[in-house]
């Protein structure tokens, strides 16, 4: 479960950005999750809200709103635009799964579906970010 | 677009004493060679020691050390297995041995990715192997690991030292810890390297002579250990750093 | 938001003939020195030469030819100045001796910025000496010069072969022609690397020995040519790629 | 002159696109010349033309605007987002010609003035590149 390890760096970022911001209250937090990296979305609430009841102060799992963001690719050699869920079905579980510690080894596997290159772009869909904090002052 | 990772980073190394980048501008100068061999030495004395491979373009102290068939654990995030006492955490085990094709971006995206979710147990010395050059890495691990110092190789040859010498500017000028620098593969006698480094103000640690049977012992740690590569570094680490 | 650059780099190269990017995954393992001293071999047999050097982290070429107090012309872009009859381009005109921390994208970009205004006059052969690994300048190198031949180097250390197998099957996949192997710095006899590359499909080009004078003739092309390293590497280049 | 390599490079690929996207007519094109580069538009303008009249085709000078993009820099270790023209003042003219050949060497000479860091990006203002081109079918 290395999702924790992320979840963690989500509740920190988010505490952290409030307190600079003196936010006496926190309504709304999205949080944006990279199709690439095939998180677990209920290993990842799970995460958080373990984390949270250790001591998430001004924000707790209500507050939290989670999106997957479609992962799209783009070849630097050709132009090629194609979804990495196309690319999924090619790949072994271990390919995947090591794609889900690192998304940038996705080089390793993955290729431009039209001229064969390692060599593209990972337009959206990569690793989990904090979209917005919402708050009241 | 807050990216959340570089907020737990340095929480990562908490239990970690002391974190030493091995670099030296050039590539081919020893610097995975002492990387790999420093963090034997420090194990066999004892020392909880821990080895990143950060050279995710040519990695090589797992065929130095001859790491294979360990994998990390999940466990709130990646726990480096551990190899002859060593927790040892490198790119490879997520490529294995295909090409990994990355421009420096996706390199400094991966290395993130790598710091953000591996958790160190206690440690009283990582050591980090760092690829040639002043690109991605270099600059990342200055920028993420607020307490890295840097221990820096050359060999004898005057590109070699160029290339150091242009690293200890940008070093200096930011104000880095620089523990000393190496000189490797000696062939012969006297050293050009320290009278060179003189007027650089930084301290010059010592010498290791070339060593032909180095190659026999590569993918054996106990092999390693016997050379006379490994003594030498022994010597000069344990006058000089410990 | 076109870049306009990318359109004309080919036509940059339409007066070059061939086209030879030394490279080889790993680092120090002779890449410049085989890349200047094959552009001077070059010049001597009275081939129009050009050399490139694209190790913006750490540029060689121009300490191993000794190459000072000369620079570029502006004439509808930029042409690089001759030395020792070899048109020779180098970002060290740009940079000094300082030191250049750049991020790979910036590399990238600054390598797209060199290939778009350099003017190549007619030239036999084009030597491009690349830095190690296969980040971004191999990638766009591959991507923007279209007919560009890789001349792979390595040594016979089993970790520079890990690395080189890496790059290797990067090439093959893109179909790029790869003239051959050359193994450098042999201290035995026989060749580990000859029979690891046989399974590889890729031609064996020769090897060249470690050559303890070669340090003695860097800065000075008369010199370098009378070294033995220049010796073996002519003898493999007229028999094997001209 | 080296400009004229870049006004080649400009020319060549408005040509290219008109054709890709078949223009009978070239309405209008916006050409963007980051500050980082210093590019002397006057030069930048002859050469366009004298490369227009060795056959520009459907493109001709009154068509094409130019419009100099401000240069800002933003430090990856602080944050600190400054001008270029700031720092420039600071530069020898040897170092500010070498950034005119090549943006990037801006790292060797420019440095953050917060925290003194040469690991910055260029947020914007960097080299030269077609905004758009209008035209007719
Ligand atoms: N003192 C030495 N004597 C002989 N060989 C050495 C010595 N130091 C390193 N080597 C060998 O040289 C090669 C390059 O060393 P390596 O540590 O991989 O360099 P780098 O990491 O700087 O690229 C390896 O095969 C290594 O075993
Ligand atoms: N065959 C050889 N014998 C002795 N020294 C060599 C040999 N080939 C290269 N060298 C030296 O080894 C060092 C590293 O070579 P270099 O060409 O800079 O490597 P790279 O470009 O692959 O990093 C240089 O000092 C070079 O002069
Ligand atoms: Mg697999
Ligand atoms: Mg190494
Ligand atoms: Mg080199
Ligand atoms: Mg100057
Ligand atoms: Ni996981
Ligand atoms: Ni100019
Ligand atoms: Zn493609
Ligand atoms: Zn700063």
């Amino acid at each position: 479960m290395h999702e924790w390890a992320l979840a963690e760096a989500v509740v920190e970022t988010v505490l952290k950005e409030a307190g600079k911001e003196n936010l006496k209250e926190i309504v709304r937090v999205k949080v944006m999750v990279g199709e690439l990296q095939q998180i677990e979305l209920d290993v990842f609430n799970f995460a958080m809200e373990n984390i949270l009841q250790q001591g998430g102060g001004a924000l707790s799992m209500e507050k939290i709103s989670l999106e997957v963001d479609k992962c799209v690719l783009r070849c630097k050699v050709c132009g090629e635009d194609w979804y990495y869920s196309d690319s999924l079905q090619d790949l072994s579980e271990e390919d995947s799964e090591a794609i889900h510690f690192v998304p940038e080894v996705a080089h390793v596997y993955v290729r431009c579906p039209r001229c064969g290159s390692p060599d593209f772009e990972i337009t959206s869909g990569r690793g989990v970010w904090i979209d917005y904090i919402e708050g009241e002052k | 677009m807050m990216d959340p990772r570089l907020n737990v980073i340095n929480k990562r190394f908490q239990n970690v004493k002391k974190i030493i980048a091995v670099s030296g501008g050039k590539g081919g100068i020893g610097k995975s060679q002492t990387a790999a061999s420093l963090a034997l030495c420090l194990a066999k004395h004892n020392y909880r020691t821990g080895l990143l491979d950060l050279d995710f373009c040519g990695p090589s102290t797992h065929v130095i050390l001859g790491v294979e068939g360990i994998y990390p654990e999940e466990e709130k995030g990646i726990v480096p297995p551990k190899f002859n006492g060593i927790s040892f955490m490198s790119i490879t085990y997520y490529t294995g041995n295909n090409p990994s094709p990355l421009r420096g971006s996706e390199i400094s995206n991966a290395i993130i990715e790598i710091l953000a979710i591996t958790r160190w147990e206690d440690l009283d010395f990582l050591i980090i192997d760092m690829p040639p050059g002043t690109g991605d890495p270099v600059l990342d691990v200055i920028r993420l690991i607020k307490r890295v110092e840097f221990l820096l190789v050359t060999t004898p040859s005057r590109v070699a030292q160029e290339v150091l010498k242009r690293e200890l500017k940008v070093l200096n000028e930011l104000g880095i810890t620089v523990i000393g620098i190496l000189e490797n593969m000696k062939t012969k006698k006297g050293s050009q390297v320290a009278s060179e480094l003189l007027n650089l103000g930084v301290p010059f640690l010592g010498s290791i002579d070339f060593d032909y049977d180095l190659e026999d012992a590569l993918g054996s740690p106990a092999k390693l250990l016997q050379t006379d590569f490994a003594a030498q570094l022994d010597q000069i680490i344990s006058q000089k750093c410990l």
